[in-house]
Protein backbone atom coordinates (compact mmCIF):
# COMPACT_ATOMS: atom_id res chain seq x y z
CA UNK A 1 0.00 0.00 0.00
CA UNK A 2 2.91 2.33 0.75
CA UNK A 3 4.21 1.67 -2.76
CA UNK A 4 0.78 2.63 -4.05
CA UNK A 5 0.99 5.96 -2.16
CA UNK A 6 4.47 6.65 -3.58
CA UNK A 7 3.23 5.80 -7.08
CA UNK A 8 0.22 8.14 -6.78
CA UNK A 9 2.28 11.10 -5.54
CA UNK A 10 5.01 10.45 -8.14
CA UNK A 11 2.39 10.44 -10.90
CA UNK A 12 0.90 13.68 -9.54
CA UNK A 13 4.35 15.32 -9.58
CA UNK A 14 5.06 14.05 -13.10
CA UNK A 15 1.70 15.26 -14.44
CA UNK A 16 1.96 18.70 -12.80
CA UNK A 17 5.58 19.17 -13.87
CA UNK A 18 4.65 18.32 -17.47
CA UNK A 19 1.77 20.80 -17.30
CA UNK A 20 4.14 23.46 -15.92
CA UNK A 21 6.54 22.93 -18.82
CA UNK A 22 3.70 22.96 -21.35
CA UNK A 23 2.15 26.22 -20.05
CA UNK A 24 3.19 29.20 -22.19
CA UNK A 25 1.62 32.11 -20.30
CA UNK A 26 3.68 33.01 -17.18
CA UNK A 27 0.54 33.70 -15.12
CA UNK A 28 -0.90 30.26 -15.78
CA UNK A 29 2.52 28.74 -15.30
CA UNK A 30 2.72 30.35 -11.85
CA UNK A 31 -0.60 28.69 -10.95
CA UNK A 32 0.64 25.29 -12.10
CA UNK A 33 3.93 25.84 -10.25
CA UNK A 34 2.05 26.51 -7.01
CA UNK A 35 0.24 23.18 -7.38
CA UNK A 36 3.54 21.50 -8.32
CA UNK A 37 5.02 22.76 -5.05
CA UNK A 38 2.21 21.15 -3.06
CA UNK A 39 2.55 17.88 -5.00
CA UNK A 40 6.31 17.82 -4.38
CA UNK A 41 5.75 18.48 -0.67
CA UNK A 42 3.40 15.49 -0.56
CA UNK A 43 5.98 13.32 -2.36
CA UNK A 44 8.73 14.34 0.06
CA UNK A 45 6.48 13.60 3.04
CA UNK A 46 5.61 10.18 1.62
CA UNK A 47 9.35 9.50 1.18
CA UNK A 48 9.84 10.43 4.88
CA UNK A 49 11.63 13.74 4.24
CA UNK A 50 9.47 16.30 6.07
CA UNK A 51 12.32 18.82 6.31
CA UNK A 52 12.52 19.05 2.53
CA UNK A 53 8.72 19.11 2.30
CA UNK A 54 8.67 22.11 4.63
CA UNK A 55 11.30 23.92 2.56
CA UNK A 56 9.31 23.26 -0.60
CA UNK A 57 6.07 24.50 0.97
CA UNK A 58 7.72 27.60 2.41
CA UNK A 59 9.22 28.65 -0.91
CA UNK A 60 6.72 27.25 -3.39
CA UNK A 61 3.30 28.12 -2.02
CA UNK A 62 3.46 31.90 -1.56
CA UNK A 63 6.94 33.34 -2.17
CA UNK A 64 7.56 32.10 -5.73
CA UNK A 65 4.06 32.97 -7.05
CA UNK A 66 4.39 36.43 -5.51
CA UNK A 67 7.77 37.05 -7.18
CA UNK A 68 6.52 35.75 -10.53
CA UNK A 69 3.27 37.74 -10.53
CA UNK A 70 5.02 40.93 -9.42
CA UNK A 71 7.41 40.59 -12.36
CA UNK A 72 4.45 40.04 -14.70
CA UNK A 73 2.74 43.14 -13.31
CA UNK A 74 5.84 45.26 -13.83
CA UNK A 75 6.20 44.10 -17.45
CA UNK A 76 2.50 44.70 -18.15
CA UNK A 77 2.62 48.20 -16.62
CA UNK A 78 5.63 49.14 -18.72
CA UNK A 79 3.86 47.85 -21.82
CA UNK A 80 0.77 49.92 -21.00
CA UNK A 81 2.82 53.10 -20.46
CA UNK A 82 4.68 52.58 -23.72
CA UNK A 83 1.34 52.15 -25.51
CA UNK A 84 0.04 55.40 -24.03
CA UNK A 85 3.03 57.55 -24.96
CA UNK A 86 3.23 56.29 -28.53
CA UNK B 1 36.16 26.12 -33.24
CA UNK B 2 33.52 25.46 -35.80
CA UNK B 3 29.94 24.69 -34.89
CA UNK B 4 30.41 21.05 -35.91
CA UNK B 5 33.39 20.49 -33.63
CA UNK B 6 31.61 22.14 -30.75
CA UNK B 7 28.59 19.87 -31.18
CA UNK B 8 30.86 16.81 -31.25
CA UNK B 9 32.59 18.01 -28.10
CA UNK B 10 29.22 18.49 -26.41
CA UNK B 11 28.04 15.04 -27.51
CA UNK B 12 31.26 13.44 -26.23
CA UNK B 13 31.03 15.18 -22.86
CA UNK B 14 27.33 14.37 -22.55
CA UNK B 15 27.92 10.71 -23.37
CA UNK B 16 30.74 10.50 -20.84
CA UNK B 17 28.60 12.08 -18.12
CA UNK B 18 25.69 9.76 -18.96
CA UNK B 19 27.95 6.70 -18.76
CA UNK B 20 29.36 7.78 -15.40
CA UNK B 21 25.91 8.53 -13.98
CA UNK B 22 24.61 5.18 -15.22
CA UNK B 23 27.54 3.37 -13.61
CA UNK B 24 26.90 5.26 -10.36
CA UNK B 25 23.20 4.33 -10.46
CA UNK B 26 24.09 0.62 -10.62
CA UNK B 27 25.94 0.95 -7.30
CA UNK B 28 23.13 2.79 -5.49
CA UNK B 29 21.39 1.04 -2.59
CA UNK B 30 17.90 -0.29 -3.42
CA UNK B 31 14.94 2.12 -3.40
CA UNK B 32 13.09 2.50 -0.11
CA UNK B 33 15.36 0.28 2.03
CA UNK B 34 15.84 1.16 5.68
CA UNK B 35 19.63 0.58 5.62
CA UNK B 36 22.04 3.08 4.13
CA UNK B 37 25.77 3.37 4.89
CA UNK B 38 25.72 7.16 5.04
CA UNK B 39 22.38 7.32 6.86
CA UNK B 40 23.55 5.01 9.63
CA UNK B 41 26.71 7.04 10.26
CA UNK B 42 24.86 10.36 10.18
CA UNK B 43 22.19 9.15 12.62
CA UNK B 44 24.82 7.70 14.97
CA UNK B 45 26.69 11.02 15.03
CA UNK B 46 23.53 13.09 15.54
CA UNK B 47 22.42 10.88 18.43
CA UNK B 48 25.89 11.17 19.98
CA UNK B 49 25.45 14.95 19.95
CA UNK B 50 21.87 14.62 21.26
CA UNK B 51 20.26 16.24 18.23
CA UNK B 52 16.82 14.68 17.77
CA UNK B 53 16.43 15.83 14.14
CA UNK B 54 19.19 14.07 12.22
CA UNK B 55 18.66 16.31 9.17
CA UNK B 56 19.42 19.40 11.24
CA UNK B 57 22.48 17.68 12.66
CA UNK B 58 23.74 17.04 9.12
CA UNK B 59 22.95 20.59 7.97
CA UNK B 60 24.21 22.58 10.94
CA UNK B 61 26.78 20.33 12.55
CA UNK B 62 28.30 17.60 10.38
CA UNK B 63 28.17 19.67 7.19
CA UNK B 64 27.77 23.16 8.62
CA UNK B 65 30.35 24.44 6.14
CA UNK B 66 28.05 23.54 3.20
CA UNK B 67 25.21 25.42 4.83
CA UNK B 68 27.44 28.47 5.13
CA UNK B 69 27.93 28.32 1.36
CA UNK B 70 24.18 28.06 0.76
CA UNK B 71 23.51 30.98 3.06
CA UNK B 72 26.14 33.07 1.30
CA UNK B 73 24.51 32.29 -2.06
CA UNK B 74 21.21 33.71 -0.81
CA UNK B 75 23.00 36.75 0.61
CA UNK B 76 24.79 37.39 -2.68
CA UNK B 77 21.60 36.86 -4.68
CA UNK B 78 19.71 39.41 -2.59
CA UNK B 79 22.62 41.83 -2.86
CA UNK B 80 22.52 41.47 -6.64
CA UNK B 81 18.76 42.05 -6.69
CA UNK B 82 19.12 45.19 -4.58
CA UNK B 83 21.67 46.57 -7.03
CA UNK B 84 19.76 45.59 -10.17
CA UNK B 85 16.29 46.73 -9.06
CA UNK B 86 17.27 50.09 -7.57
CA UNK B 87 15.48 53.23 -8.62
CA UNK B 88 17.39 54.80 -11.52
CA UNK B 89 17.56 58.50 -12.42
CA UNK B 90 14.93 58.31 -15.18
CA UNK B 91 12.38 56.73 -12.85
CA UNK B 92 10.15 58.19 -10.17
CA UNK B 93 7.93 56.83 -7.42
CA UNK B 94 4.16 57.09 -7.64
CA UNK B 95 2.18 56.43 -4.46
CA UNK B 96 -0.48 53.78 -5.06
CA UNK B 97 -4.01 54.77 -4.04
CA UNK B 98 -5.48 53.06 -0.95
CA UNK B 99 -7.04 49.75 -1.95
CA UNK B 100 -10.40 48.47 -0.73
CA UNK B 101 -10.17 44.81 0.15
CA UNK B 102 -13.28 42.88 1.20
CA UNK B 103 -13.62 43.06 5.03
CA UNK B 104 -13.42 39.28 5.70
CA UNK B 105 -10.16 39.08 3.73
CA UNK B 106 -8.71 42.03 5.66
CA UNK B 107 -9.76 40.55 9.00
CA UNK B 108 -8.24 37.19 8.04
CA UNK B 109 -4.96 38.89 7.11
CA UNK B 110 -4.79 40.82 10.40
CA UNK B 111 -5.51 37.72 12.51
CA UNK B 112 -3.27 35.36 10.55
CA UNK B 113 -0.25 37.68 10.45
CA UNK B 114 0.80 37.25 14.12
CA UNK B 115 -0.12 33.56 14.06
CA UNK B 116 2.05 32.92 11.00
CA UNK B 117 4.87 34.95 12.55
CA UNK B 118 4.69 32.83 15.70
CA UNK B 119 4.64 29.59 13.70
CA UNK B 120 7.64 30.77 11.67
CA UNK B 121 9.65 31.53 14.81
CA UNK B 122 8.50 28.20 16.30
CA UNK B 123 9.85 26.36 13.25
CA UNK B 124 13.18 28.26 13.54
CA UNK B 125 13.52 27.54 17.26
CA UNK B 126 12.72 23.82 16.99
CA UNK B 127 14.96 22.94 14.05
CA UNK B 128 17.02 20.58 16.20
CA UNK B 129 13.92 18.72 17.48
CA UNK B 130 11.33 18.48 14.71
CA UNK B 131 11.18 19.01 10.93
CA UNK B 132 12.08 22.55 9.99
CA UNK B 133 14.85 24.96 10.85
CA UNK B 134 16.17 28.39 10.07
CA UNK B 135 15.44 28.42 6.35
CA UNK B 136 11.85 27.14 6.49
CA UNK B 137 10.85 29.19 9.51
CA UNK B 138 12.52 32.31 8.18
CA UNK B 139 10.57 32.15 4.93
CA UNK B 140 7.29 31.59 6.81
CA UNK B 141 7.94 34.60 9.05
CA UNK B 142 8.84 36.80 6.06
CA UNK B 143 5.74 35.68 4.15
CA UNK B 144 3.60 36.52 7.18
CA UNK B 145 4.55 40.21 6.95
CA UNK B 146 3.36 40.40 3.36
CA UNK B 147 -0.18 39.54 4.43
CA UNK B 148 -0.37 43.27 5.04
CA UNK B 149 0.03 43.93 1.31
CA UNK B 150 -2.43 41.19 0.37
CA UNK B 151 -5.03 42.10 2.99
CA UNK B 152 -4.71 45.89 2.72
CA UNK B 153 -2.32 47.81 0.49
CA UNK B 154 1.35 48.53 -0.05
CA UNK B 155 1.29 51.63 2.16
CA UNK B 156 0.26 49.56 5.16
CA UNK B 157 3.13 47.15 4.55
CA UNK B 158 5.62 50.01 4.16
CA UNK B 159 4.58 51.39 7.57
CA UNK B 160 5.71 48.26 9.43
CA UNK B 161 8.66 47.40 7.19
CA UNK B 162 11.70 49.70 7.42
CA UNK B 163 13.78 48.07 4.65
CA UNK B 164 17.04 49.50 6.00
CA UNK B 165 16.65 47.62 9.27
CA UNK B 166 16.01 44.37 7.42
CA UNK B 167 19.13 44.90 5.31
CA UNK B 168 21.11 45.29 8.54
CA UNK B 169 19.42 42.16 9.93
CA UNK B 170 20.38 40.23 6.81
CA UNK B 171 24.04 41.16 7.25
CA UNK B 172 23.91 40.52 11.02
CA UNK B 173 22.48 37.02 10.53
CA UNK B 174 25.20 36.15 8.04
CA UNK B 175 27.96 37.48 10.28
CA UNK B 176 26.52 35.73 13.34
CA UNK B 177 26.96 32.42 11.50
CA UNK B 178 30.57 33.28 10.65
CA UNK B 179 31.28 34.47 14.19
CA UNK B 180 29.96 31.19 15.61
CA UNK B 181 32.27 29.38 13.20
CA UNK B 182 35.29 31.43 14.17
CA UNK B 183 34.46 30.98 17.85
CA UNK B 184 35.14 27.28 17.30
CA UNK B 185 38.62 28.14 15.98
CA UNK B 186 39.29 30.44 18.94
CA UNK B 187 38.13 27.74 21.36
CA UNK B 188 40.89 25.56 20.00
CA UNK B 189 39.04 23.11 17.72
CA UNK B 190 38.00 23.81 14.12
CA UNK B 191 35.88 26.23 12.08
CA UNK B 192 32.17 25.52 12.79
CA UNK B 193 33.01 22.50 14.95
CA UNK B 194 30.20 21.72 17.40
CA UNK B 195 32.32 21.82 20.54
CA UNK B 196 31.45 25.22 22.02
CA UNK B 197 28.43 24.32 24.11
CA UNK B 198 27.35 21.33 26.16
CA UNK B 199 25.13 18.98 24.16
CA UNK B 200 22.31 19.18 26.73
CA UNK B 201 19.41 16.79 27.31
CA UNK B 202 18.08 14.88 24.30
CA UNK B 203 14.80 16.24 22.86
CA UNK B 204 14.81 19.55 24.69
CA UNK B 205 15.22 23.06 23.32
CA UNK B 206 18.78 23.42 24.62
CA UNK B 207 20.09 20.20 23.04
CA UNK B 208 22.47 19.85 20.12
CA UNK B 209 25.22 22.29 21.09
CA UNK B 210 25.55 25.09 18.55
CA UNK B 211 22.84 23.70 16.20
CA UNK B 212 20.03 25.90 17.63
CA UNK B 213 22.25 29.00 17.53
CA UNK B 214 23.24 28.41 13.91
CA UNK B 215 19.56 27.80 13.14
CA UNK B 216 18.66 31.13 14.69
CA UNK B 217 21.36 32.92 12.67
CA UNK B 218 20.14 31.35 9.43
CA UNK B 219 16.52 32.08 10.36
CA UNK B 220 17.29 35.76 10.84
CA UNK B 221 19.30 35.92 7.63
CA UNK B 222 16.65 34.18 5.53
CA UNK B 223 13.70 36.14 6.95
CA UNK B 224 15.43 39.49 6.39
CA UNK B 225 16.70 38.43 2.96
CA UNK B 226 13.21 37.42 1.83
CA UNK B 227 11.74 40.71 3.08
CA UNK B 228 14.41 42.77 1.28
CA UNK B 229 14.00 40.71 -1.91
CA UNK B 230 10.23 41.15 -1.93
CA UNK B 231 10.59 44.84 -1.05
CA UNK B 232 12.62 45.40 -4.24
CA UNK B 233 10.14 43.47 -6.36
CA UNK B 234 7.15 45.27 -4.79
CA UNK B 235 8.80 48.67 -5.25
CA UNK B 236 9.33 47.93 -8.93
CA UNK B 237 5.88 46.44 -9.52
CA UNK B 238 3.81 48.92 -7.50
CA UNK B 239 5.64 52.23 -7.08
CA UNK B 240 8.51 52.84 -9.48
CA UNK B 241 7.54 54.22 -12.88
CA UNK B 242 9.60 55.39 -15.80
CA UNK B 243 9.47 59.10 -16.50
CA UNK B 244 7.55 60.03 -19.64
CA UNK B 245 9.76 60.32 -22.71
CA UNK B 246 11.30 63.78 -23.13
CA UNK B 247 10.58 65.10 -19.64
CA UNK B 248 13.27 64.84 -17.02
CA UNK B 249 10.96 65.58 -14.06
CA UNK B 250 7.49 64.24 -14.60
CA UNK B 251 4.95 66.30 -12.71
CA UNK B 252 2.15 63.90 -11.98
CA UNK C 1 -9.13 71.39 32.70
CA UNK C 2 -8.17 70.83 29.06
CA UNK C 3 -4.75 69.66 30.13
CA UNK C 4 -6.36 67.17 32.42
CA UNK C 5 -8.58 65.80 29.67
CA UNK C 6 -5.63 65.39 27.30
CA UNK C 7 -3.79 63.61 30.07
CA UNK C 8 -6.78 61.36 30.59
CA UNK C 9 -6.97 60.72 26.85
CA UNK C 10 -3.31 59.80 26.72
CA UNK C 11 -3.78 57.50 29.69
CA UNK C 12 -6.79 55.75 28.17
CA UNK C 13 -4.97 55.39 24.83
CA UNK C 14 -2.04 53.84 26.64
CA UNK C 15 -4.29 51.47 28.58
CA UNK C 16 -6.10 50.42 25.41
CA UNK C 17 -2.78 49.74 23.67
CA UNK C 18 -1.55 47.79 26.68
CA UNK C 19 -4.75 45.78 26.75
CA UNK C 20 -4.52 44.98 23.02
CA UNK C 21 -0.91 43.82 23.26
CA UNK C 22 -1.60 41.81 26.42
CA UNK C 23 -4.62 40.08 24.86
CA UNK C 24 -2.62 39.12 21.76
CA UNK C 25 0.29 38.04 23.95
CA UNK C 26 -1.94 35.70 25.96
CA UNK C 27 -3.47 34.16 22.83
CA UNK C 28 -0.08 33.65 21.16
CA UNK C 29 1.54 32.28 24.34
CA UNK C 30 -1.23 29.68 24.59
CA UNK C 31 -0.70 28.86 20.91
CA UNK C 32 3.03 28.35 21.59
CA UNK C 33 2.16 25.98 24.44
CA UNK C 34 -0.04 24.02 22.04
CA UNK C 35 2.68 23.80 19.37
CA UNK C 36 5.58 22.55 21.50
CA UNK C 37 5.92 18.94 22.60
CA UNK C 38 8.11 19.05 25.75
CA UNK C 39 7.42 21.81 28.28
CA UNK C 40 10.41 23.13 30.23
CA UNK C 41 11.58 26.48 31.60
CA UNK C 42 13.53 27.53 28.50
CA UNK C 43 10.54 26.76 26.26
CA UNK C 44 8.31 28.92 28.45
CA UNK C 45 10.74 31.85 28.45
CA UNK C 46 11.26 31.67 24.68
CA UNK C 47 7.52 31.26 24.11
CA UNK C 48 6.76 34.34 26.18
CA UNK C 49 9.34 36.37 24.24
CA UNK C 50 8.16 35.20 20.81
CA UNK C 51 4.52 35.78 21.76
CA UNK C 52 5.44 39.35 22.74
CA UNK C 53 7.04 39.90 19.32
CA UNK C 54 3.87 38.53 17.68
CA UNK C 55 1.62 40.70 19.86
CA UNK C 56 3.54 43.88 19.00
CA UNK C 57 3.43 42.91 15.31
CA UNK C 58 -0.33 42.34 15.54
CA UNK C 59 -0.92 45.80 16.98
CA UNK C 60 1.45 47.45 14.49
CA UNK C 61 -0.34 45.72 11.62
CA UNK C 62 -3.77 46.74 12.89
CA UNK C 63 -2.66 50.36 13.23
CA UNK C 64 -0.97 50.38 9.82
CA UNK C 65 -4.21 49.24 8.19
CA UNK C 66 -6.45 51.45 10.31
CA UNK C 67 -4.53 54.72 9.91
CA UNK C 68 -5.15 56.01 6.40
CA UNK D 1 -0.47 0.22 5.31
CA UNK D 2 -3.39 1.22 7.48
CA UNK D 3 -6.72 2.94 7.09
CA UNK D 4 -5.15 6.40 7.34
CA UNK D 5 -2.71 5.96 4.48
CA UNK D 6 -5.34 4.18 2.37
CA UNK D 7 -7.68 7.15 2.81
CA UNK D 8 -4.83 9.53 1.95
CA UNK D 9 -4.04 7.53 -1.21
CA UNK D 10 -7.64 7.55 -2.39
CA UNK D 11 -8.08 11.27 -1.63
CA UNK D 12 -4.83 12.18 -3.39
CA UNK D 13 -5.57 10.01 -6.42
CA UNK D 14 -9.06 11.47 -6.88
CA UNK D 15 -8.71 15.04 -5.67
CA UNK D 16 -5.15 15.46 -6.87
CA UNK D 17 -6.03 14.40 -10.39
CA UNK D 18 -9.01 16.80 -10.40
CA UNK D 19 -6.84 19.67 -9.12
CA UNK D 20 -4.07 19.05 -11.67
CA UNK D 21 -6.61 18.80 -14.50
CA UNK D 22 -8.36 21.96 -13.32
CA UNK D 23 -5.19 24.00 -12.98
CA UNK D 24 -3.65 22.89 -16.27
CA UNK D 25 -6.63 23.43 -18.57
CA UNK D 26 -9.54 25.77 -19.08
CA UNK D 27 -10.09 29.47 -18.32
CA UNK D 28 -8.27 31.38 -15.59
CA UNK D 29 -11.33 31.48 -13.33
CA UNK D 30 -11.27 27.71 -13.05
CA UNK D 31 -7.53 27.47 -12.62
CA UNK D 32 -7.43 29.67 -9.53
CA UNK D 33 -10.20 27.63 -7.90
CA UNK D 34 -8.28 24.43 -8.67
CA UNK D 35 -5.15 25.93 -7.08
CA UNK D 36 -7.09 26.73 -3.91
CA UNK D 37 -8.59 23.23 -4.01
CA UNK D 38 -5.14 21.62 -4.20
CA UNK D 39 -3.99 23.16 -0.90
CA UNK D 40 -7.36 22.53 0.78
CA UNK D 41 -6.98 18.88 -0.14
CA UNK D 42 -3.26 18.45 0.55
CA UNK D 43 -3.56 19.69 4.16
CA UNK D 44 -5.92 16.91 5.36
CA UNK D 45 -3.84 14.43 3.32
CA UNK D 46 -0.75 15.49 5.28
CA UNK D 47 -2.65 15.11 8.56
CA UNK D 48 -3.71 11.60 7.48
CA UNK D 49 -0.10 10.75 6.61
CA UNK D 50 1.17 12.05 9.98
CA UNK D 51 -1.38 9.81 11.71
CA UNK D 52 -0.70 6.87 9.38
CA UNK D 53 3.07 6.97 9.94
CA UNK D 54 2.55 7.63 13.70
CA UNK D 55 4.79 10.70 13.53
CA UNK D 56 3.18 13.62 15.38
CA UNK D 57 6.00 15.96 14.28
CA UNK D 58 4.79 15.66 10.64
CA UNK D 59 1.77 17.74 11.73
CA UNK D 60 4.08 20.78 11.45
CA UNK D 61 4.10 20.34 7.66
CA UNK D 62 0.29 20.43 7.57
CA UNK D 63 0.30 23.46 9.88
CA UNK D 64 2.65 25.41 7.60
CA UNK D 65 0.56 24.45 4.56
CA UNK D 66 -2.63 25.55 6.36
CA UNK D 67 -1.04 28.99 6.80
CA UNK D 68 0.84 29.45 3.53
CA UNK D 69 -1.59 27.73 1.13
CA UNK D 70 -4.36 30.33 1.54
CA UNK D 71 -1.73 33.11 1.44
CA UNK D 72 -0.67 31.75 -1.94
CA UNK D 73 -4.24 31.88 -3.21
CA UNK D 74 -4.56 35.44 -1.85
CA UNK D 75 -1.47 36.34 -3.90
CA UNK D 76 -3.23 35.16 -7.05
CA UNK D 77 -6.50 36.85 -6.05
CA UNK D 78 -4.72 40.14 -5.39
CA UNK D 79 -2.47 40.29 -8.43
CA UNK D 80 -4.96 38.82 -10.92
CA UNK D 81 -7.87 40.91 -9.58
CA UNK D 82 -8.42 42.67 -12.91
CA UNK D 83 -8.76 39.44 -14.89
CA UNK D 84 -10.92 37.87 -12.20
CA UNK D 85 -13.29 40.86 -12.05
CA UNK D 86 -14.16 40.45 -15.69
CA UNK D 87 -14.63 36.73 -15.29
CA UNK D 88 -15.35 35.77 -11.66
CA UNK D 89 -14.63 32.19 -10.57
CA UNK D 90 -17.25 29.47 -10.67
CA UNK D 91 -17.36 25.93 -9.32
CA UNK D 92 -16.90 26.86 -5.68
CA UNK D 93 -18.95 23.76 -4.77
CA UNK D 94 -15.79 21.69 -5.03
CA UNK D 95 -14.11 23.94 -2.47
CA UNK D 96 -16.98 23.26 -0.08
CA UNK D 97 -16.56 19.51 -0.66
CA UNK D 98 -12.83 19.80 0.13
CA UNK D 99 -13.61 21.86 3.25
CA UNK D 100 -16.07 19.21 4.44
CA UNK D 101 -13.43 16.55 3.80
CA UNK D 102 -10.90 18.59 5.84
CA UNK D 103 -13.33 18.89 8.72
CA UNK D 104 -14.07 15.16 8.68
CA UNK D 105 -10.34 14.29 8.61
CA UNK D 106 -9.54 16.67 11.47
CA UNK D 107 -12.39 15.18 13.53
CA UNK D 108 -11.20 11.62 12.86
CA UNK D 109 -7.54 12.38 13.61
CA UNK D 110 -8.53 14.23 16.80
CA UNK D 111 -10.59 11.24 17.92
CA UNK D 112 -7.60 8.98 17.35
CA UNK D 113 -5.21 11.31 19.19
CA UNK D 114 -7.31 11.72 22.32
CA UNK D 115 -7.63 14.85 24.44
CA UNK D 116 -4.50 16.87 25.14
CA UNK D 117 -2.31 19.57 23.67
CA UNK D 118 -1.70 17.50 20.52
CA UNK D 119 -5.44 17.51 19.83
CA UNK D 120 -5.65 21.29 20.23
CA UNK D 121 -2.78 21.62 17.75
CA UNK D 122 -4.73 19.51 15.23
CA UNK D 123 -7.84 21.62 15.82
CA UNK D 124 -5.85 24.83 15.29
CA UNK D 125 -4.44 23.43 12.04
CA UNK D 126 -7.92 22.45 10.87
CA UNK D 127 -9.43 25.82 11.81
CA UNK D 128 -6.66 27.69 9.98
CA UNK D 129 -7.07 25.52 6.89
CA UNK D 130 -10.86 25.79 6.71
CA UNK D 131 -11.07 29.51 7.43
CA UNK D 132 -8.15 30.17 5.07
CA UNK D 133 -9.70 28.20 2.25
CA UNK D 134 -13.08 29.94 2.61
CA UNK D 135 -11.52 33.42 2.85
CA UNK D 136 -9.34 32.68 -0.16
CA UNK D 137 -12.33 31.66 -2.28
CA UNK D 138 -14.16 34.79 -1.08
CA UNK D 139 -11.15 36.85 -2.17
CA UNK D 140 -11.17 35.18 -5.59
CA UNK D 141 -14.83 36.14 -6.10
CA UNK D 142 -14.36 39.91 -6.44
CA UNK D 143 -12.92 40.30 -2.95
CA UNK D 144 -9.84 42.25 -4.04
CA UNK D 145 -9.49 45.84 -5.35
CA UNK D 146 -10.23 45.88 -9.05
CA UNK D 147 -7.64 48.39 -10.16
CA UNK D 148 -4.83 46.55 -8.47
CA UNK D 149 -2.49 49.25 -7.21
CA UNK D 150 -3.85 52.20 -9.15
CA UNK D 151 -1.99 55.44 -8.68
CA UNK D 152 -3.40 58.66 -7.34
Amino acid sequence: MNDMLIAVTLLLVAATATAAVAARDPVRQALVLAVLGVALALLFTVLQAPDVALSQLAVGSALTPLLLLLSVRKVRRRGRRKGRTE
Amino acid sequence: MSRRVRLWLLALGGAGLAALLFAACLELPGFGGDRHPYGERAVRESLARRTANAVSSVNFDQRAFDTMGEMTILFAAVLGTVVLLRQTRDEHRAQPAPAHVAPPVRRYALITLPVALLVGLYVVAHGQLSPGGGFQGGVVAATALHLLYLGADYRALERVRPVGLYEVGDALGTSAYLVLGIAGVLAGTAFLANTLLPYGTFNTLSSGGTVPLLNAAVGMEVACAAVVLLARFLDQAVEIEENAVGTEESGE
Amino acid sequence: MTRRTTLLHALSDFLLALFEVLAWWAVLAVLWLVLISVVDALELVLGAAVALVGAVAARAARRAVGAR
Amino acid sequence: MNGWTVTATVALAGGGAAAVWGVATGPLRRRVVAQNLSTTLACPALLLLAQGYRRPSYVDVALVLALLGPIGTLVFARLLAEDLHEDPPIGLTLTWVAVAFSAAVVAAVCAATGPGRAMVKLLVTGALMISGSLVASRALARGMPKGGDRHE
